[in-house]
């Protein structure tokens, strides 16, 4: 197809298609499906981390956080938007989500237990997020690479807050301290596994380098992560949980052990500790937001009618 | 340092007790709003909501901060948050009312902005120059949050009959807790002596006016003003309060002394 | 005194890990149903889930207090209840999901006591004398819960649709949770072959017997074994236990050493 | 008329009346009003006490909190089966009290702000309630006088360990030893106000006492309430919040301050801090409660059914 390989000598050369353009349909479609998904990372991603809003430890820390999640709703904001300019409507996104049909992160299905999962959550959880993000900005597709030049600049700084609460964390007392150590112990594999399983064999990823719409391997990006991450354990003081886990002087890089992917597809499949609560806490604010939404979509009808009619009067 | 430039001539107890209460009213309802964060029915009102809980956290600390100063026991604006008990708080009733829908929370935000932004409007002229300081930042904010939810109100009450029936509702369930902002003793009267505040009915006629316009545009109808509710700015709350503080307070009062 | 009756050939730390186990159960699951006082639909639910909590309090009461004791630290049963953190417990994840409606706060409590009960029946066989006599106290009054719970379920499944549909939904939400009960560790292991508790997955084909029957009866259809959550019994809890620690504790936290 | 003279020649006499036996309307229609108001009392009064059983201080507390929101309800149940023997329902009655037709009484509708408020409402609620139930022991309608019997029992076993809470806390730390000042500042005067106003102008007292329905005025009971609580109080060490409290020697009681009848007659008109809380509370556990007790009388109309087929195949 000339189409086709026009679109591709385009992508190749490093040029970014724009919304109006022609594009292949698989490549909107992948798009469609990768915003919509970041973006509703974003959104309910929100709710593990509002769970401590009301229970902040300080005044300092509680602004701080609420800062924060108000920032994920604006990157939320950012990628609907971005997704819209391919053609489907935020509404239908939402549909998607609350039907099960789209997927979020697998990692908001965990619950913040103690105030070190704000901590870690940034730390671990951004860090993993930025890793994925970073080459994103350099995406084929416009609208996706400018939100994410934006979204990358906010999540960095989320992630040094994250270290500076776990830092204030180990530095203090003993009960502190093991709060940290207990949270890291259970949000490290979860955090590996944001780069999802193995792609060796994975077709779709192909096709995704090929239109730059993915630029790196899930594995290359996790142990880019392992990398950067370990040696921040150690200068908090802190064991990574993963006995295999050493230094491979050879490949200038850590050796580290397999997470569970059994624990992996079974939260994708629905069974991790929060997914029930994370969608129906999802769905009801939509639900019970029908009368809100309908209110205001009448008053401006409204608004415009009579807008009209003076104008009408007026003629 | 900063304690130098407070006026001495003031009396210390009547300063000390009003920076509480206007802080434990942002410090109240910022927690309220803060309730909403991921839960709202729309992501535009995620942001406005946890933005509006934000400017509140921020002004607690203005606010909060100076009371520890003014005590002058060493108590900083996090102690004063998360140290005291229930009958130690000074906010008005209506800040801790529960937010039920949205519509509710926006209605009681509505009363308090109205309010909020005349007082912090006349703060601004207050004898004490760190209270005018803190007051012109904060009135910034409040005009903002008084645009938007004066805009809410207005367009929910002038939307479908339910979303008019449900604003109808919760102003006829919050009215009642309106009055307090108006009350006077005298701690007000030593301040308002002094010219460090406003006299607290003379925000009335400006509140009326803001509101009963609102409410026409919004078409619903101005509840009579009959009983009012009070006892907050003394320490008299209502079952609400203790639920708020177990939750806020925990972690401060699980771990004492922890730096966080 | 009382301490001298434990076998000092059992492993203590292994002991205290269990009594904590079934004391938080009581305890947790002894709070959910007493949020009920007040707002049942019946008086004589009212009067029932009082009784229940009061009951489950009381057993909260034995167990922690014996924990205390076999720990050594001079903790007493109310320094164990009010003066630990969430990951410090370890209760069933089941025992402290939200009370939702009557119907899965009823659902809850059978599939619980169903467990309860057989629980408690082995135990009053245990080798630790203190164990079995607290067991056989609790056994009577768990007995009657199960009688109960039992008796509404199949009433309610058996009722009208709708009521049909609330236990089925109910029954649907919470069997992911009843997995946990019969999970074993080296805790256990250590007290199963030391003859102070059975093991657990032994009680499973009873469990089986008295929820499939009636589920049956209430014309329930029983959820395939699925996934199952767990980790309250190392102290990986869900995001609620956190709020009831906040609650419950309030008052032991706010002041610290006060003597009620 | 010969059957009313025979009537209240048989309640001067001091016998009971009892249920299918005749007795005035007005006689009737008094203590229905009477029984129910005070069987709503007892399950509306379980609204203040049950906002602290998940905030006892300790297990024991948490355990005799129970009980007593439990006795409660169990007064609840006797009451509202002596007022079923004069020929009301108890759905009837739950009919009156939501829809705000029956009044309850107006000391629940304060709230309960610190665990000291639980010891006031023992102390003094309890108390005021005991002097005004006592003489309802000898009351003329038998099922309300035995049902009082039960209940005293237990409202004077509630008044000691109200008591005993407020022992433990004036011992304690100063912060405690205020908090239960403060109580007492709070619930004074609303606990006076339980004996109602003034009764010199009432002809409805009147008729409620040559009924022995009621056996003392409101003012007596206040007098005795006052002079047997002054002294506990002060053993307590606390200040009651009256200026012109002080020993009368010639009367040999105490004399005391008018409480605030504005705000008596504000909190029965539905003004008091909480009268819109209780009845919602009640309203929504009635509402909330409709499948339930529809799904119970299902069960139990199709298990007659089934027995009564059984039956009869069996013929």
């Amino acid at each position: 197809e000339p189409h086709e390989r026009a679109f591709q000598e385009r992508v190749d050369a490093g040029q970014k298609i724009e919304p109006k353009e022609w594009m292949p349909e698989g490549y909107r479609k992948t798009l469609v499906r990768q915003i919509s998904q970041h973006a509703h990372s974003e959104i309910v991603g929100q709710l593990p981390e509002g769970n401590w809003i009301s229970r902040a430890p300080t005044l300092e820390r509680k602004a701080i956080l609420l800062a924060k999640v108000q920032d994920e709703a604006g990157h939320g904001l950012y990628l609907y938007c971005a997704a819209e300019t391919l053609g489907i409507s935020r509404d239908q996104m939402y549909e998607q989500l609350h039907s099960g049909k789209a997927k979020y992160s697998s990692i908001f299905n965990y619950p913040t237990l103690t105030w070190a999962d704000i901590g870690a959550i940034g730390w671990l959880v951004d860090g993993a997020a930025i890793m994925n993000q970073v080459p994103l900005q350099r995406c084929s597709y416009g609208p996706y690479a400018r939100a994410m030049v934006r979204i990358c600049k906010e999540e960095s700084f989320h992630q040094r807050q994250g270290f500076d609460i776990l830092m204030k964390m180990v530095k203090g007392t003993p009960a502190q301290k093991a709060m940290v150590q207990d949270a890291l112990n259970r949000w490290w594999w979860p955090s590996l596994m944001m780069f999802g399983p193995s792609d060796d064999a994975s077709v779709h990823s192909a096709q995704s380098m090929a239109w730059k719409i993915k630029q790196n391997s899930n594995d290359e990006l996790r142990q880019k992560f392992v990398d950067q991450t370990v040696p921040q354990a150690k200068y908090l003081g802190l064991t990574v949980p993963d006995p295999d886990l050493k230094w491979n002087e050879e490949k200038g890089g850590h050796d580290f052990g397999e997470p569970d992917w059994e624990e992996f597809f079974n939260v994708i499949a629905g069974n991790g500790p929060c997914n029930a609560e994370r969608l129906d806490a999802r769905r009801q604010a939509w639900d019970d937001g029908v009368w809100f939404r309908d209110g205001l979509t009448a008053h401006a009808e409204r608004a415009a009618d009579r807008r009209a009619a003076a104008k009408i009067a007026a003629e | 340092m900063a304690t130098a430039a407070l006026e001495p001539a003031v009396d210390q107890a009547a300063l000390l007790e009003f920076l509480l209460r206007i802080g434990d009213n942002a410090l109240i309802l910022g927690h309220r709003v803060s309730e909403w964060c991921g839960h709202s029915p729309a992501l535009e009102e995620d942001i406005a909501l946890a933005n509006t809980a934000l400017d509140l956290i921020g002004q607690t600390q203005l606010w909060l901060g100076l009371a520890g100063e003014v005590e002058g026991k060493g108590r900083s604006a996090d102690d004063l948050a998360y140290l005291r008990d229930g009958y130690e708080f000074r906010n008005i009733l209506l800040v801790e009312r529960p937010n039920g829908d949205l519509g509710k929370t926006l209605m009681r935000q509505f009363l308090f902005d109205a309010w909020h932004y005349l007082l912090l409007k006349a703060l601004k002229g207050s004898t004490e120059k760190r209270i005018a300081e803190i007051a012109e930042k904060a009135f910034k904010e409040v005009s903002y949050h008084l645009d938007r939810s004066r805009d809410l109100v207005i367009r929910l009450g002038d939307g479908t009959a339910e979303s008019h029936r449900r604003m109808q509702e919760a102003l006829d369930d919050l009215w009642p807790y309106t009055g307090e902002m108006f009350t006077s003793d005298a701690v007000d009267a030593a301040l308002v002596d002094a010219g460090v505040i406003p006299e607290p009915q003379s925000l009335k006629a400006g509140w009326d006016e803001i509101v009963t316009e609102a409410l026409s545009e919004g078409t619903l109808k101005k509840p009579a003003d009959g009983y009012m509710h009070k006892g907050g700015r003394r320490g008299v709350h209502t079952e609400h309060l203790g639920f708020i503080l177990s939750e806020m307070q925990f972690l401060q009062r699980a771990y004492p002394g922890a730096t966080w």
